[in-house]
């Protein structure tokens, strides 16, 4: 075998601490190496050049590459080898910059490190043996997770490139947060009336399954692959009967046994509902925990008025089964409850500020609601206590975010612009009153953004005070509010009638249960992981797993909705074509040699092992062996690990290949 | 030979996924650790054989470090589960059978934690430090093994070799 | 014993079963292996204190398994088995080398045998596994003749070792243990005898790669022993037929006994007692001590 | 030859001028022989039945490097490897060990010179004991030989009483070794010697090896061999602890990436996968064939090859058999 070891200098980034012609050259002496140089850039064009031609004039048989990380050019170099005509699974890459290089000062021990290092890849790619990829089947249809404006953009696009969707929203309604808003940033269009088209799309469109009020329990399989099974939870409405008139609604005896929580909890709602009157479906929903008829089996009024009998008390929780090629998680956030009853949460909560305590401190999302012309004040600005109308109100930015000590690191992105959105619509509906912003910093970066921020301040008269607040305390009616201003290096206190606190996005409480049935890694907050932060955003590091939104991290409306789309295109890129290409990293079994303990099937997360039966010349089973479906085989190895006999080789990293790598060091 | 210092050998078996990724991380962050360690990528912790170990040993390896992704955390669901407990026998067997327990060591080391994987490489080869070279496992067949001569050397040495056994047949 | 034979007859007669794996008298102390196959031959079958092999090993060897097939249907394989080996037939049964239904277990009341043939049957000569074996009565069977006698007292010298090697270093460990392996000729007799290494090629046979070196050198011995003990950690049911078959006297046991103690102490797991309970292999729990990892 | 007298204190002197002067001296330990630190440890018991293993691991060791090599880029260096040339003197050898290594010697001394025996056995001097006991598996009177064979020794002890043992001088290796300690010995006398070997109680013979010979020629293919196949589980420990059996296995056996040796290693034909070819075919398959191997090689084929039976009739093999297969019944029912 002739192999072909190339160095890169990486510029000067693996160069400055390893001495690249040094291990170029001791790399010549090597049993089976024909060929070995180092250069500036192997990445480059003329780089990549400079190896195509040594395997043609060499003929070489194998490279070795001495590079940065695989996870950044391993594919380049195989691309350039494949049109050298050497297989892409003969080419190893030694990790000479990110394990080597960045992190050592030493020129001697980084030269001899790079040295074992390179001498590792070598012997591993001695023992490599060409493999080609594995074409599976491809299901074309999407899961979208999650029925938010970034679900609802998905699912539209992948739909309207005539793809088959299906759309799971854990509310009655679809929606999101977007349907709650009152104006959206930085144009002040009702947000509403951009929405609710959208929601009725997803509703008549022939080639989306809407299912709401559902939950996804289970996902098997694996890209173009997965079995998806959902839970459909028990309505006790018969979604086709019901017409959606609302008269059950209107003559609901428990009228406000219950917060409606699309009102932020600053209404009720009576035990069979729709959460809003554009929601879609249109349709009720019976709320188990207040309806006089699962209290006593009394009431029934609902049966009475409903003249299609679509009321269905018996009904239960269904369980449906969907396969699915791809799919978009797009489960948005939530906001940081800051009331106390967190305290034994990882959150450590604003007591000081007496949310939960006092009813005119409010959040964004409840101040949305107030201002919204469909809200509980009919778009009054009256607080919560006394239906007031307050004259002073008081803004607070970071409530949480980017500050560690109460749990929350990262800025949660939208609160600079939907505060100086609030405090906008609050000026143009309340004239003679004050509005102050407690702020750490204005982050308006965006079309339009810090333009908007600007006219709140200037036009709008917002009075924006650099500082945090210390203190809320209540005093005659009066909330004092108590910070500091740290431009001019005073303490201020203002007696506010309403203060609004721009809670921090976190993501759902069930994020990581959700993300653990799925498969996909997610951070210590809770928001899913891309596959990588800057080239592969919108990808998780599962394969057929895709994410949009606020799932993902802190977002506005035009983020969500882009990240959505690209989100749809990533799948309709994986169903262009009937057949998918998988790497070719699967395990097989020697079926000679197996002794048919089964301890692989019983460790294999995929369930991708399956009982195989070996007969004789008369057709008598005289043994099982395992055998492994390449199409569901992930190449996790751990089943060669866990093989007695040794009979099961992973492809790519067999044991002979990883044996050589250990005797080379 | 000639006095150098002793750098201790430790290889460490470590997952795509997660460690493999937490260490590309320690680079691009600039972090820096000793020079020790040679990482050898598998796709799972799950997929890691405690022969790699002994082989490791074999080889002269001072120390063998194995790390993965945290519970919960598996790019596989599982593989790090079973990892878990097939390595947990593994040391208590290779303690019993008198291997410090420093020699092998394991750890969880996330993509995101550069910082833990410099820290952890840093630990790891300070404690190998401490034990020494493991030379009650890499002597234990010194008798089979003989020094190579430098090229030029051969057909002196081969001359040599002739004269010892004529003596010895005296 | 006339019983026993009677039964074995009888279910040879019938055709229940193909075979009947049992024991026969070598001499006053000592028994062997009998593949019974003709009904007359069941009159040699015994069952005392000097049966001492485990003869559920036999499942594992494909001449045995092929008994099974020799008849125009299906039949079954009947075993005379003392409880602690019933332990193995369920861990077999347990790995899929066989299934409940192909065997016929006829077991025994058993209050201990002895640790070697030729020796005298009391409390110095009894077998390691019988001073705090608990199963005097089977788990499994499907016949049982005998009844309960009380095991004679003997000390647990094997347990006190185990208990001093704890107490030594590092060092003073490691270099007992290399003296012990030092001994061994990889004969494998270990692992003939031993009814869970059933593979068809063990690892110490694979050359591509080598896994194991099979030259029996220091080096070579002490892999061979700690891979041999790690592929059985919590499988090894501690029949202890590797240490009475092992030419040089290595305590293959005291390693076996020891990691059974760590395997129960960590997860609560003994080998082979229950057909429902999941093999401590292939299982896992996501509470496992996670206390050696970083 | 010659006989002498010397007394046990004499010999265990002599022993510890051996150990002195930097030799091996093995003697019979609990498990196998083993090297002597000090002449007190050394137990002279001609009543002690054979040790599990024989001292054929000092002549044929278990395993032992034949060669080094070094793989570079366009070259491979090769480095034979050395015999360590030291004298063993082994002490109170059984009869049934002695003749081990001049059976041997055929097979490593056939078509090819192998240096690493034939350096080793010329080092080694075997004073062989008397043996007055025999338990149910000793059949060495049935393979030729007996419990006062002095054949394979250099020197051979006769106990004459607990203090003194005649000496009698079988090998001229021998006698030269034992004229350095010419001063410990007395004039013998033979009758002493003849009355003691007179009283010996020797194995029944079980066989005569001359038709069993005859036997295997006409029955390779009989049912007998069946059932033993059946029952034996293919360890092989019966080759291992054979003070006869040589086969091996060469391995190569790297220890880093281009630095290796090439083993010379025991092998058991017992094992399933000893004639396993590498097209997968296998011709002796079954333990049934393997063991009519075992049997025909020691009975019938060494005999024709080199005229000497391959076994001493220690009875190791059927003594540690884990499944007490008697090697000395089978053979004995090698008849029509």
């Amino acid at each position: 075998m002739k192999i072909g070891v190339f160095i890169c200098h990486c510029g000067e980034n693996i160069s400055r601490t390893v001495d690249c012609p040094r291990v170029a050259h001791f790399c010549e002496g090597l049993p089976g190496v024909e060929y070995s140089i180092d250069y500036k850039y192997m990445c480059s064009d003329p780089g990549q050049k400079m190896i195509k031609d040594a395997i043609h004039e060499h003929k070489l048989d194998a490279i070795v590459v001495g590079s940065c990380s695989p996870n950044m050019h391993e594919r380049t170099f195989r691309n350039a080898a494949v049109s050298a005509g050497i297989n892409p699974f003969l080419v190893e890459i030694a990790n000479l910059r990110e394990h080597c290089s960045w992190v050592h000062d030493d020129v001697e021990a980084a030269t001899e490190k790079a040295i074992e290092l390179v001498r590792m890849a070598i012997e591993k790619v001695k023992r490599d043996k060409p493999l080609t990829k594995i074409k599976v089947p491809v299901t074309k249809r999407v899961l979208v997770i999650g029925g938010g404006i970034a679900g609802i953009q998905a699912a539209l696009d992948v739909a309207n490139a005539g793809y088959e969707v299906v759309l799971v929203e854990r509310e009655p309604s679809i929606g999101g947060h977007m349907s709650q808003l009152s104006e959206t940033f930085p144009t002040l269009d009702c947000s509403q009336c951009i929405l609710t088209p959208r929601m009725v799309e997803v509703y008549q469109h022939p080639k989306i399954k809407l299912l709401t009020y559902s939950e996804v329990v289970k996902v098997e399989g694996f890209i173009g692959n997965f079995k998806a099974t959902i839970k459909k939870k028990a309505r006790h409405i018969n979604e086709d009967l019901c017409s959606g008139c609302g008269l059950c609604i209107t003559k609901c005896p428990t009228k406000k046994k219950a917060y409606n929580s699309f009102e932020e909890d600053l209404a009720f709602r009576p035990a069979i509902y729709v959460p809003f009157p554009q929601a879609v479906p249109n349709i009720p929903v019976i709320d188990e925990t207040v309806c006089m008829y699962y209290k006593n089996g009394k009431c029934g009024m609902c049966v009475k008025v409903c003249d299609r009998e679509a009321i269905d008390f018996e009904q239960k929780d269904t369980m449906l089964v969907a396969d699915i090629g791809a799919i978009i998680v797009a489960t948005g956030y939530k906001l940081y409850n800051i009331d106390k009853k967190t305290f034994d949460s990882k959150y450590k909560g604003y007591g000081e500020y007496g949310y939960g305590k006092y009813r005119d401190v409010i959040d964004g999302l409840q101040f949305e609601r107030i201002a919204s012309a469909s809200g509980p004040t009919a778009g009054e600005i009256k607080r919560p206590s006394d239906g007031k109308e307050p004259k002073k109100i008081v803004f607070i930015q970071c409530v949480g975010s980017r500050d560690p000590s109460k749990g929350i690191s990262y800025c949660s992105k939208i609160c600079c612009m939907y505060t100086a959105k609030h405090a906008m619509l609050y000026k143009h509906k309340v004239h003679d009153g004050e509005a102050y912003v407690f702020y750490m910093d204005i982050r308006a970066g965006g079309k339009m953004y810090d333009e908007f921020v600007r006219r709140a301040i200037e036009e709008d008269q917002v009075k924006y005070i650099r500082g945090r607040v210390s203190r809320i305390y209540e005093e005659n009616g009066k909330y004092i509010v108590k910070g500091e201003d740290t431009i001019a290096g005073v303490p201020v206190e203002i007696d506010a009638d309403l203060v609004v606190l721009a809670t921090a996005m976190i993501p759902h409480d069930n994020a990581p249960t959700l993300a653990q049935t799925i498969g996909i890694p997610y951070d210590r907050h809770g928001f899913f992981n891309e596959a990588h932060p800057k080239l592969r955003p919108v990808e998780s590091t599962t394969a057929g797993v895709f994410l949009a939104g606020a799932c993902q991290s802190p977002k506005d409306i035009p983020e969500s909705v882009s990240m959505a789309s690209a989100a749809a295109s990533k799948a309709m890129i994986l169903f262009a074509s009937d057949t998918l290409e998988r790497e070719p990293v699967v395990a097989k079994v020697n079926e000679d040699l197996c002794a048919g303990c089964f301890y692989c099937k019983k460790v294999c997360p995929f369930g991708a092992i399956e009982v195989k039966d070996i007969t004789d010349v008369n057709g008598i089973v005289y043994k099982e062996v395992a055998y492994i479906n390449q199409g569901v085989c992930q190449g996790c190895g751990t089943c060669t690990a866990t093989c007695l006999s040794k009979s099961i080789e992973l492809a790519g990293f067999n044991n002979e290949e990883i044996f050589a790598e250990i005797a080379a060091l | 030979m000639t006095q150098q210092k002793w750098e201790p050998k430790i290889v460490a078996f470590v997952c795509n996924w997660c460690t493999y990724a937490g260490a590309d991380l320690a680079g691009t962050s600039r972090l820096k650790y000793p020079a020790n360690t040679k990482i050898i990528r598998v796709m799972c912790s799950g997929g890691i054989d405690p022969v790699f170990i002994l082989k490791a040993f074999e080889r002269g390896a001072d120390g063998v470090l194995v790390s993965g992704c945290h519970p919960n955390d598996c790019h596989y669901n599982a593989g790090n589960f079973h990892a878990r407990r097939r390595w947990d026998l593994f040391h208590k067997l290779l303690d019993f059978v008198g291997i410090e327990k420093d020699r092998l060591q394991f750890s969880w080391i996330s993509a995101s934690e550069g910082k833990k994987f410099a820290d952890v490489i840093t630990k790891v080869t300070k404690d190998i430090m401490a034990l020494g070279p493991f030379k009650a496992y890499q002597n234990m067949n010194s008798e089979f093994t003989i020094e190579f001569p430098e090229l030029e050397a051969v057909a002196l040495k081969e001359m040599l070799h002739e004269e010892e056994v004529s003596d010895g047949r005296a | 014993m006339e019983e026993l034979r009677k039964y074995a007859k009888e279910l040879l007669e019938k055709g229940e079963v193909a075979a009947v794996i049992g024991y026969q008298q070598v001499n006053e102390r000592r028994t062997k292996p009998i593949i019974v196959t003709d009904p007359a031959d069941a009159t040699k079958l015994v069952f005392n204190e000097y049966c001492l092999n485990n003869l559920s090993v036999y499942f594992t060897r494909a001449r045995i398994r092929s008994l099974m097939r020799t008849k125009d249907k299906p039949t079954k394989l009947a075993i005379t088995a003392k409880p602690c080996d019933v332990h193995s037939i369920i861990a077999l049964i347990q790995e899929n080398q066989i299934q409940r239904n192909d065997v016929h277990i006829i077991s025994f009341y058993c209050h201990g045998v002895v640790r070697d043939f030729g020796c005298e049957f009391s409390g110095d000569y009894l077998a390691s596994k019988c001073i705090t074996c608990e199963t005097h009565k089977p788990l499994y069977y499907d016949k049982i003749f005998g009844e309960d006698k009380v095991t004679p007292q003997a000390s647990d010298k094997s347990l006190a070792k185990i208990k001093e090697l704890e107490k030594m270093s590092s060092k003073e460990r490691f270099d007992y243990f290399k003296s012990e392996f030092d001994k061994c000729i990889k004969c494998y007799a270990c692992r003939a005898v031993c009814p869970l290494c059933y593979c068809q090629r063990c690892i110490t046979d694979k050359t591509i790669p080598r896994w194991i070196e099979s030259s029996s050198h220091g080096r070579g011995n002490f892999a061979w022993n700690i891979v041999r003990a790690f592929h059985l950690s919590g499988r090894c049911t501690g029949c202890g037929e590797c240490d009475r078959a092992c030419p040089m006297d290595i305590p293959l046991s005291l390693i076996n006994r020891r990691m059974a103690m760590e395997v129960k102490d960590l997860f609560s797991f003994v080998s082979g007692r229950s057909l429902e309970t999941p093999t401590l292999v292939g299982s896992f729990d996501k509470k496992d001590n996670d206390e050696i990892f970083m | 030859m010659e006989e002498k007298i010397i007394t046990k204190e004499d010999l265990l002197k002599l022993c510890d001028d051996i150990i002195a002067k930097g030799h091996t001296l093995l003697a019979p330990g609990i498990a196998e022989y083993v090297p002597v630190t000090n002449a007190s440890q050394i137990q002279l018991d001609s009543s002690a039945l054979p040790t599990k293993a024989s001292y054929k691991s000092y002549v044929f060791p278990k395993a032992e490097p034949i060669l080094y090599y070094k793989r570079s880029k366009n070259d491979v260096q090769l480095i034979d490897a050395d015999v360590d040339g030291k004298k063993i003197i082994v002490l109170g050898a059984k009869p049934c060990d002695t003749n081990s290594i001049n059976i041997m010697r055929h097979l490593f001394n056939w078509d090819y010179e192998d240096k690493f025996f034939d350096l080793r056995q010329k080092h080694f001097i075997i004073i062989g004991l008397m043996c007055n006991s025999f338990d149910d598996y000793c059949f060495c009177t049935s393979v030729g030989s007996s419990p006062v064979s002095e054949e394979g020794s250099d020197l051979f002890l006769i106990p004459l009483d607990e203090e003194t043992f005649a000496l009698r001088i079988v090998t001229e290796k021998g006698d030269e070794f034992i004229q350095q300690y010419s001063g410990f010995l007395k004039e013998g006398d033979e009758t002493r010697s003849f009355a003691v070997i007179e009283k010996v109680k020797h194995p029944e013979k079980a066989f005569d090896s001359k038709q069993v010979h005859e036997w295997l020629g006409n029955n390779f293919e009989s049912p007998k061999w069946d059932g033993i196949g059946n029952v034996c589980l293919s360890c092989a420990q019966c080759a291992f602890v054979c003070p006869v059996c040589h086969c091996f296995d060469i391995v190569d056996e790297d220890y880093s990436y281009s630095e290796g040796r090439r083993m010379k290693n025991w092998d058991g034909c017992q094992f399933g996968h000893f004639t396993l070819h590498a097209s997968g075919h296998n011709p002796r398959d079954i333990q049934s064939k393997r063991y009519r191997q075992r049997v025909n090689h020691k009975f019938r084929y060494y005999v024709d090859k080199f005229g000497q039976i391959l076994c001493t009739g220690c009875g190791r093999c059927s003594r540690g058999c884990p499944v007490s297969i008697d090697i000395k019944e089978i053979v004995a029912n090698c008849k029509d």
